[in-house]
């Protein structure tokens, strides 16, 4: 597989929100507006990259029985870095996302790309993963976070685009993350069919 | 000779047909249809006809463009469902509502799954509930009956009965003074209160029940039921505080509680499949509109309250079976 | 003590305990799987066709982990490359097998078989067959309700319109055999697909008497025995009024399907034969 | 209130034709084709050979293995051929053709009408002449009485049930046989009361014939322990779970026979070719057969030769009607649909029902609407929308849990159901398939 | 406040799965058969209860007092990860029946966020030892209470004919977003 | 390369190895955001009272001081100090009857109790409900009322959208000593959020108990007040 391919396929074919289904807590927790949904994504990026990059930097170290353990261990910390960092750089961001933020470290996306590509690659093939993965998610995320957020208040990225009252509140609320992803999964798939 | 035809027995059949049923709840939501005319007039016609028409339409397209099969809207279940929804809806909702809440039954709670017969929630009330969450000031504003006969969305609005109480007891008035400002009974019973259109007149739905029954088009288990145990739990809480707790029958006269224990909760396709399911399903409701209602944060329960136990059907269907011939066999004589 | 010295203090102590404590478990609840399980599973196709017989792609892969001798287990989707690849981590011999494809043994089409009556019962091969002999006279035939095309999970069958009878995509059957078994009449069969995917079968299974069996039927087998005699190589044999031909003996002379008054011996993927206008024709060297 | 059974049940129009119309002797025909396959069980083997001359009532087919039951000449004549016939459902079987030469009976068999009213054989004895009769159930199933009547070791029989019911619409054979052969009737029963050595029997039988009630009632004055039950009109109360249940309110277990019960149910037909067995040594050779339609210009009730081509009843009725759809052999709940009328009379067929093109297809089906009529019908309790679904989807496990085999095949599932949905055509493949499972399973 | 209050709220008013968003990959996933929903049930409300005990104890007896909560992310996972493996191990030996009912789930639970979420909740809302405990049994069974009833309707739906594009993971969405919109019945009852 | 086998040693040193060296990181990540998060926190309650009070400029947080109101809830009185003269006091208010969880305000009022302005610091009540009380209790920018009156009848007929309720939202320049400071519904002064009323109790319940603990503390009179609270006799929220 080319280098671009693998940095594609996570945007599109093997989309980790679209078509693995993985990552569905903070998909559907932090995605009532298309500014939260970002915020997560590229902090999941951030995640995925640098862990991807550690995991094949040291993956022939570890000896098999302690791989998950130690691939845990080294994304915690860097999601203990992203949520310090955020804390102190970009504390309302860090409000809303709450609790999502240290929630990364169980991501099935970072585990999963941990050990289905990390630990089997180099470490620039592995950034490549990571951040195609990453920026799969993202827009995912911002996709989701922008229907919500245009459907519930009308606004995408808190830009008004028509007025608040006419907006449907139950896609701000947790049904209609449900809803709302459940159709654009549906669309999405019909798409890929056609 | 003609070929002869071959199929397996029996080479008979009763008739019945889906059209029969759906015809049958239809003619039996006309009383109440009736009454919520009388009372709220001009919202009513609009609310009604125009909840009736966008479901036809969206059942229409949707089978027609987006699962390519031949359109069935005249088997009676989208007029059933329009129906429904607008009767659960205050006769001054504005017309662009009214649309996405037919679109909501429609698309999202009935042809989703494919259609009639396998939608597991009820399709007009998850319009309903998506409504009243979406647009709680618009759908929590109730115009007065008869004052606002001649009026659409500028009616005249009022609150409900139940809101009335709920707000009454939260701000710590008493039960006397309360009982002032509620309709009395027989108001109550014909219907002369605030509300959704079609839960107002107890009596034009008692009729439809009546009809119901004897047409054989639902059996009586989930109705009584619910409503038992309705009366059941208010009257223990009212005999327990009265000054706290209203008395069971105002519980039974306000709301959607008749209509939904009538005509909603009783939807072959989301509700239990045996009798003693049913009996269950109906005491889950009861039980659920009641703690909505007396310690919830909404006035009304019922919608909730059938929506949820919608959701527990499947596990009641597997897990509690009709009688089964034989399983209680009598002892035998040695 | 600083900051960085009290958490790597922390996190190695909760880490040692943690690896000793799981060590120390491992050590005294080990219990044994065998790893070749997951490592034939992940060779098979996970397509849980259920055609090798077991109820599942792990179950297969149990049986052959379990199995002394593979050669008789077969996975037909993944094939002889897939059973060679299981073999090599057994370290076992895999069954040498010859490439199938299933066959629709009917031919009785609407223009050649004339209905009797009119079905109207639930549209399914297996309700109709136990309910009665079928809509013709012919208590053999195919029914053609679509039982097989439902079972094959391969979009390998469809069912033609003009002759109401199934049809086999060669290309796409892998001979899961699951349209076999769910034929009541037992039609359709997996056969030898065979040199260039050329092959000859006897395209009925009606078992009546030649006149029964031609008056419900024009193109049905009457068990005439013109091709059991002209066959050099013994393959065919007729029992109850019906020719059978052994695809193990069958050289593909392709002498019976013209003999065959009833045109029941179908030859298929055959170049067009020239002009069939003189006897001598039909005597040519077989086309092999 | 009258008793009925207590689950379910379904009331479908009664049309009883033919309910007025005494029973006709049919003219005997011209060439008998007798099945070697009449009833459950192995087929007889026959013990004559093409050419043979035989007379009426001589033995022709002997019974194979256990559950089996001998067949007996219905004319005098030769023997023509043993061939394949077409049996209804289309499927060759095994045939005696007679050709038929006059009407000479056996001289063991008293064919006087006198009534033999005192029973002088012993219970063994009767069980013995009743096998050697090739007696077998006339309500429908077909199954050999004499096994019926010798209770497995351990089971105690103690009441007779007597199936008078006739709860499938149209036909009106058994009214006919209570109102025209009651004395022989009452007699077969107490023949079976005594092979079964109980003192109790009950005749239930629907309020719909109510002069065949008065009538059994009055007989029954003259005997010790013979009671008449009237019941409730409910389909499927001829049932005999269904029966026993409404008769002495006993519940038959899943699985089991209706003697863990301690009930032995025979039909009218059958206490009638008892007695004739038994008392005048006559094998089962002819029966009652109800010919109707709404089509039918003269519905009537025969008693036909066993072998009579079914053609022959039609024209004795007035020929086929010309806008004819469907036959069925039986009534319209349970028959079966013929795939010609070329087919001659068995031991079990109890009605020829002809239908017109107008009610013979079935309408559309829709979805299931999940409107629990279905199970609001089913007698056995079993929930049929899901069997069908379960048997659709090839889920036998869960049709096995789901108590698929206690379908007693009634129809009322289909009957109900407003999405005309072929319910039982599902589950009666499902009961095929799980019953070869289970049967499988314990091999 | 009581604990009765703490077990409605998080069963029925703020239900992990369908209001709080946490758990959703096994509730998406495992939940296709009822059987299958329950072994999950009881492996997540054991593994849930004993996690949040020893994390609440990892809490208050180490990070707080060493000052270090900024561990609280990198321990807790790290304690769940070997809580859950050790479940693994030793049930697999001592109870292969126990093992097949619930240990297949045990994978599945590590990646579960509900386990890590209520374990960082609990601290967050500042509850007792006694309360913690309570509420994460509770929210385990809210989490069996949603899991159950979504795998009752979906066998249901594995009978039914759906359209096309909406088999599989969409049709799960919806459901479980009807099922959220019927639950926000429940709100305020707390 | 070859993998590093499983035994128990090089388990333990692998597992080892990988926590010095997070722990080290860990560690010196937390130094370094250390100071920036304490002050990020600092400047969002700073922002907060500078919001609400008059200028100042002493340094509120330092004279900082908890006072416990009738019910026993902690609260934080913050001074704002203009050339030693006391102009404003900001009040870190809350209360648990919202409709879902604790609400924390930031109440400034002038030495009188008369209120100067709000700022909610925290809250879980519904987004496009209950969550407005961020902007309703405050005077209405003129803008919005006239696009409000510019809603065709068409638009309402359509739509439902009604002029937004003007009337008495406002509690800037009430005072809970004087005004009757509960929600219309229940006899009081001040509009309620449309269709949530229960999020607007709370919001006044926290305001008011702001008011009476300072009073408290500066002695105001509380008459007015007193009957305030005591009417929601619902039930407690969390
Ligand atoms: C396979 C089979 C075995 C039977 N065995 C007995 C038996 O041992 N004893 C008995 O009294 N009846 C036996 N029966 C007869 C049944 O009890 C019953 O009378 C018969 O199936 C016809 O009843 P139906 O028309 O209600 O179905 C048997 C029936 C079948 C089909
Ligand atoms: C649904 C159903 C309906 C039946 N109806 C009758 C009936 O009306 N009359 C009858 O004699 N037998 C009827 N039977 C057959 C009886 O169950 C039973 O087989 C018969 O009464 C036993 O008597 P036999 O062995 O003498 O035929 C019916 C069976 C079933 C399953
Ligand atoms: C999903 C949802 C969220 C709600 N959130 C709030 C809220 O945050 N604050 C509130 O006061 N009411 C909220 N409500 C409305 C209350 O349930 C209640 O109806 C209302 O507060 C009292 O009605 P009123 O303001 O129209 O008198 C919410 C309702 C729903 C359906
Ligand atoms: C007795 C009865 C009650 C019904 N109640 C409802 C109802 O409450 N809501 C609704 O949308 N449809 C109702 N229907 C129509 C129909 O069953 C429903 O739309 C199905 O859920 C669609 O699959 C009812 C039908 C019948 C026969
Ligand atoms: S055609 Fe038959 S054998 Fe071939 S793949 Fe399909 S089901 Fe299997
Ligand atoms: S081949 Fe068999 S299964 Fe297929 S349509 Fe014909 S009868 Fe049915
Ligand atoms: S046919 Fe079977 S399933 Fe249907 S009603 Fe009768 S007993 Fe019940
Ligand atoms: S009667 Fe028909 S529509 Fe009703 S539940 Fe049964 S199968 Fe479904
Ligand atoms: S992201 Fe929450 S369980 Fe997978």
């Amino acid at each position: 597989m080319n280098n671009w391919k693998i940095f594609a396929n996570g945007l599109l074919k093997e989309n980790p929100t679209f078509t693995l289904l993985l990552g569905m807590c903070p998909t559907l927790g932090v995605t009532s507006s298309a500014g939260n949904g970002l915020g997560m994504g590229l902090a999941t990026t951030f995640v995925l990259v640098m862990s991807n990059m550690v995991i094949a930097l040291v993956k022939d170290f570890i000896p098999d029985k302690v791989r998950i353990p130690a691939f845990v261990v080294i994304i915690a910390t860097f999601v203990s870095v992203v949520e310090m960092s955020m804390q102190a750089y970009l504390p309302s961001l860090f409000a809303s996302l709450g609790l999502f933020i240290p929630l990364i470290v169980v991501n099935c996306i970072v585990l999963g790309r941990a050990e289905a590509f990390a630990s089997k690659n180099n470490p620039f093939r592995s950034i490549l993963d990571g951040l195609g993965m990453g920026l799969g998610f993202s827009m995912a995320l911002t996709l989701l976070g922008s229907v919500r957020e245009f459907l519930g208040s009308g606004k995408i990225f808190s830009l008004a685009i028509y007025p608040e009252d006419y907006g449907m509140l139950v896609f701000v609320l947790a049904p209609g993350a449900f809803l709302a992803l459940g159709f654009l999964i549906a669309i999405i798939n019909k798409l890929k069919a056609a | 000779m003609n070929k002869l035809t071959v199929s397996p027995s029996p080479h008979v059949h009763s008739g019945d047909s889906v059209k029969k049923n759906m015809y049958g709840v239809i003619i039996a939501l006309m009383p109440a249809l009736l009454a919520s005319l009388w009372f709220f007039g001009v919202g009513a016609l609009v609310v009604t006809l125009t909840s009736v028409a966008a479901c036809l339409l969206f059942e229409f397209l949707i089978q027609k463009y987006l699962l390519n099969r031949a359109p069935s809207i005249l088997d009676g279940s989208a007029i059933i469902t329009g129906l429904l929804l607008a009767f659960n809806l205050p006769s001054n909702l504005p017309i662009a509502l009214i649309i996405i809440g037919a679109a909501v039954s429609i698309g999202i709670g009935k042809m989703a799954f494919g259609g009639l017969g396998n939608n597991p929630f009820n399709p007009a009330l998850v319009g309903r509930v998506f409504l009243l969450i979406s647009f709680p000031v618009q759908m929590t504003s109730w115009p007065l009956p008869i004052a606002s006969r001649m009026s659409y969305v500028d009616a005249l609005t009022g609150a409900t009965p139940l809101a009335v109480l709920k707000e009454g007891v939260k701000s710590g008035q008493s039960m006397a003074e309360l009982t002032e400002k509620i309709p009395s009974s027989i108001n109550l019973f014909l219907g002369n209160m605030g509300g959704s259109l079609g839960e107002v007149a107890a009596i034009a739905l008692i009729i439809g029940l009546a009809y119901m029954l004897i047409r054989r088009i639902i059996t009586w288990h989930i109705p009584v039921s619910v409503i038992a145990t309705v009366l059941i739990f208010t009257g223990i809480l009212h005999l327990v505080d009265p000054q706290q707790y209203v008395s069971p029958l105002f519980h039974l006269l306000t709301g959607g509680l008749l209509l939904g224990a009538i005509f909603m909760a009783t939807d072959y396709v989301t509700s239990p499949m045996s009798h003693p399911g049913m009996i269950v399903f109906g005491v889950g409701i009861g039980v659920i509109t009641v703690l909505i209602r007396v310690f919830g944060a909404y006035p009304e329960g019922v919608s909730f309250a059938i929506l949820i136990m919608n959701a527990f059907t499947p596990l009641i269907n597997k897990y509690i079976k009709p009688k089964a011939f034989g399983e209680v066999a009598k002892p035998v004589k040695a | 003590m600083s900051v960085v010295m009290i958490t790597i203090a922390t996190l190695v102590v909760l880490g040692a305990t943690a690896a000793v404590i799981l060590y120390a478990a491992a050590q005294k609840f080990k219990v044994y799987e065998d790893p070749r399980i997951d490592q034939v599973e992940a060779v098979l196709p996970a397509a849980n066709c259920g055609g090798c017989g077991f109820p599942g792609c792990r179950a297969f892969a149990e049986a052959l982990v379990k199995a002394d001798d593979i050669s008789t287990l077969l996975c037909p989707v993944g094939g002889a490359a897939v059973m060679a690849q299981a073999a090599g981590i057994l370290g076992k011999e895999a069954a040498a097998t010859a490439p199938m494809v299933a066959v629709v043994r009917c031919n009785g089409n609407c223009d050649v078989r004339p209905k009797t009556n009119n079905y109207d019962g639930a549209s399914s091969c297996a309700i109709a067959a136990s309910l009665y002999g079928g809509d013709t006279g012919c208590s053999f035939g195919c029914l053609g309700l679509g039982d097989c095309v439902d079972a094959c999970q391969f979009d390998a069958m469809y069912m033609d319109e003009k002759t109401g009878l199934p049809v086999i995509i060669e290309d796409k059957c892998v001979a899961c055999g699951a349209c076999v078994k769910a034929c009541p009449k037992i039609i359709i069969q997996l056969r030898k697909k065979g040199p260039k995917s050329r092959r000859i079968f006897v395209s009925c299974v009606n078992k009546d008497k030649g006149g029964v069996a031609r008056k419900a039927c024009e193109v049905a087998c009457i068990g005439c025995g013109k091709c059991e005699k002209v066959c050099p190589h013994g393959a065919i044999t007729i029992t109850n009024n019906l020719a059978y031909i052994d695809d193990e003996k069958c050289k593909l002379c392709r002498k019976c399907v013209e003999v065959c008054p009833t045109n029941a011996i179908h030859e298929i993927n055959f170049p067009p034969r020239k002009e069939k206008t003189t006897e001598e024709k039909t005597e040519e060297a077989p086309a092999n | 209130m009258l008793k009925t059974f207590s689950i379910g049940g379904i009331h479908p129009a009664e049309n009883k034709l033919s309910a007025q119309n005494p029973i006709a002797t049919l003219d005997l025909p011209a060439q008998a084709i007798v099945m070697l396959a009449q009833h459950i069980g192995a087929p007889a083997e026959p013990v004559v050979q093409k050419g043979d001359i035989v007379k009426t009532g001589q033995l022709i087919a002997k019974a194979s293995g256990f559950v089996s039951a001998n067949i007996h000449a219905p004319v005098s004549g030769t023997i023509e051929k043993i061939d394949d016939v077409a049996d209804a459902s289309g499927y060759k079987r095994k045939a005696i053709f007679i050709k038929t030469d006059g009407d000479e009976w056996l001289e063991t068999i008293d064919r006087t009408p006198d009534l033999k009213k005192e029973i002088s054989l012993s219970p063994a004895e009767i069980i013995q002449r009743i096998a050697d009769a090739g007696i077998v159930g006339m309500g429908g199933a077909t199954f050999p009485t004499h096994i019926k009547l010798a209770p497995p070791p351990g089971k105690k029989c103690d009441i007779l049930i007597i199936n008078g019911v006739e709860c499938e619409p149209y036909l009106t054979a058994d009214h006919r046989v209570m109102l025209e052969k009651g004395d022989e009737i009452m007699v077969g029963i107490a023949i079976l009361m005594k092979a079964l050595s109980v003192n109790k029997a009950i005749i239930g039988i629907e309020n719909n014939k109510p002069d065949a009630i008065a009538h059994l009632n009055k007989m029954a004055q003259a005997y010790q322990g013979i009671s008449i039950m009237p019941l409730k009109v409910q389909y499927p109360q001829g049932g005999e779970k269904q029966l026993i249940d409404a008769c002495i309110g006993r519940q038959v277990p899943s699985g089991k026979l209706p003697i863990e019960v301690g009930a032995v149910v025979q039909n009218i037909g059958t206490a009638l070719a008892i007695y004739e067995a038994v008392q005048k040594n006559k094998p089962l050779i002819e029966r009652v057969i109800t010919v109707t339609g709404k089509s039918v210009s003269t519905p009537g009730n025969y008693l036909a030769r066993i072998g009579t081509p079914m053609l022959s009843l039609i024209e004795a009725s007035g020929g086929l009607p010309v806008d004819t759809g469907k036959i069925i052999g039986g009534g319209p709940m349970m028959g079966k649909a013929l795939t010609s009328i070329d087919i001659p009379v068995t031991k079990g067929s109890s009605g020829l029902l002809i239908m017109p093109d107008r009610e013979a297809t079935r309408q559309p089906m829709q979805n299931c609407i999940r409107c629990a009529k279905c199970v609001s019908a089913c007698p056995m309790g079993l929930e049929p929308y899901l069997l069908m679904v379960l048997s659709q989807k090839g889920i036998w496990d869960r049709a096995e849990e789901e108590k698929v085999m206690d379908c007693i095949e009634c129809g009322s599932c289909s009957f109900t159901c407003p999405s005309q949905r072929p319910l039982l055509d599902h589950i009666r493949l499902g009961k095929n398939k799980v019953g070869q499972i289970m049967r499988s399973r314990t091999k | 406040m009581t604990y009765a209050l703490i077990v409605i709220s998080a069963i029925f008013v703020n239900n992990v799965v369908l209001a709080q968003f946490l758990g959703i990959c096994p509730f998406l996933g495992v939940s296709k058969r009822i059987s299958t929903a329950i072994g999950m049930t009881g492996a997540v409300t054991f593994v849930m209860i004993i996690a949040t005990l020893m994390t609440f104890l990892l809490q208050k007896l180490v990070l707080e007092p060493f000052e270090i909560t900024y561990l609280q992310t990198i321990s807790f996972i790290l304690v769940i990860a070997a809580l859950v493996q050790l479940v693994e191990i030793i049930l697999k030996k001592i109870s292969p029946p126990l093992y097949q009912a619930l240990g297949v789930f045990l994978p599945l639970i590590t990646t579960n966020c509900a386990i890590l979420g209520v374990a960082i909740m609990v601290i967050q809302k500042n509850y007792n030892l006694v309360e913690s405990v309570v509420f994460a049994g509770a929210t385990a069974l809210g989490f069996g209470l949603a899991l159950i009833t979504f795998a009752g309707i979906r066998e249901q739906l594995d009978l039914v004919d759906l359209p096309k594009g909406m088999s599989g993971t969409p049709i799960a969405l919806v459901v479980s977003g009807l099922l959220a919109l019927a639950f926000m019945g429940f709100a305020g009852l707390v | 390369m070859a993998k590093t086998e499983s035994t128990l040693v090089n388990m333990l040193l692998t597992l080892l190895v990988i926590a010095v060296i997070s722990g080290a990181s860990l560690g010196y990540v937390y130094k370094l955001t250390k100071a920036p998060i304490e002050q990020a926190k600092a400047a969002k309650q700073q922002a907060a009272i500078k919001d609400v009070v008059p200028e100042f400029d002493n340094d509120p947080l330092a004279e900082a001081k908890t006072l416990q109101s009738e019910d026993g809830l902690e609260l934080k009185m913050f001074p704002a100090k203009k050339a030693g003269e006391l102009v404003g006091v900001a009040v870190e208010t809350l209360t648990n009857n919202g409709f879902s969880g604790e609400i924390r305000i930031m109440v400034g009022m002038q030495p009188d109790g008369t209120i100067i302005n709000y700022r909610v610091l925290d809250h879980k009540e519904t987004p496009g409900l209950g969550s407005k009380m961020e902007e309703w209790f405050r005077p209405q920018a003129p803008k919005a009322d006239a696009t409000a009156d510019q809603e065709t009848s068409f638009a309402k007929w359509l739509y439902g959208i009604k002029a937004s309720g003007g009337g008495n939202r406002s509690i800037v320049g009430m005072n809970p000593g004087k005004n009757k400071m509960i929600v219309s519904k229940d006899g009081g002064e001040v509009d309620a959020i449309t269709a949530a009323t229960i999020s607007s109790r709370a919001f006044l319940d926290a305001v008011v108990r702001a008011y009476k603990t300072y009073a408290k503390e500066a002695n105001l009179s509380t008459d007015a007040v007193s009957g305030a609270t005591t009417k929601e006799g619902g039930k407690n929220y969390e």
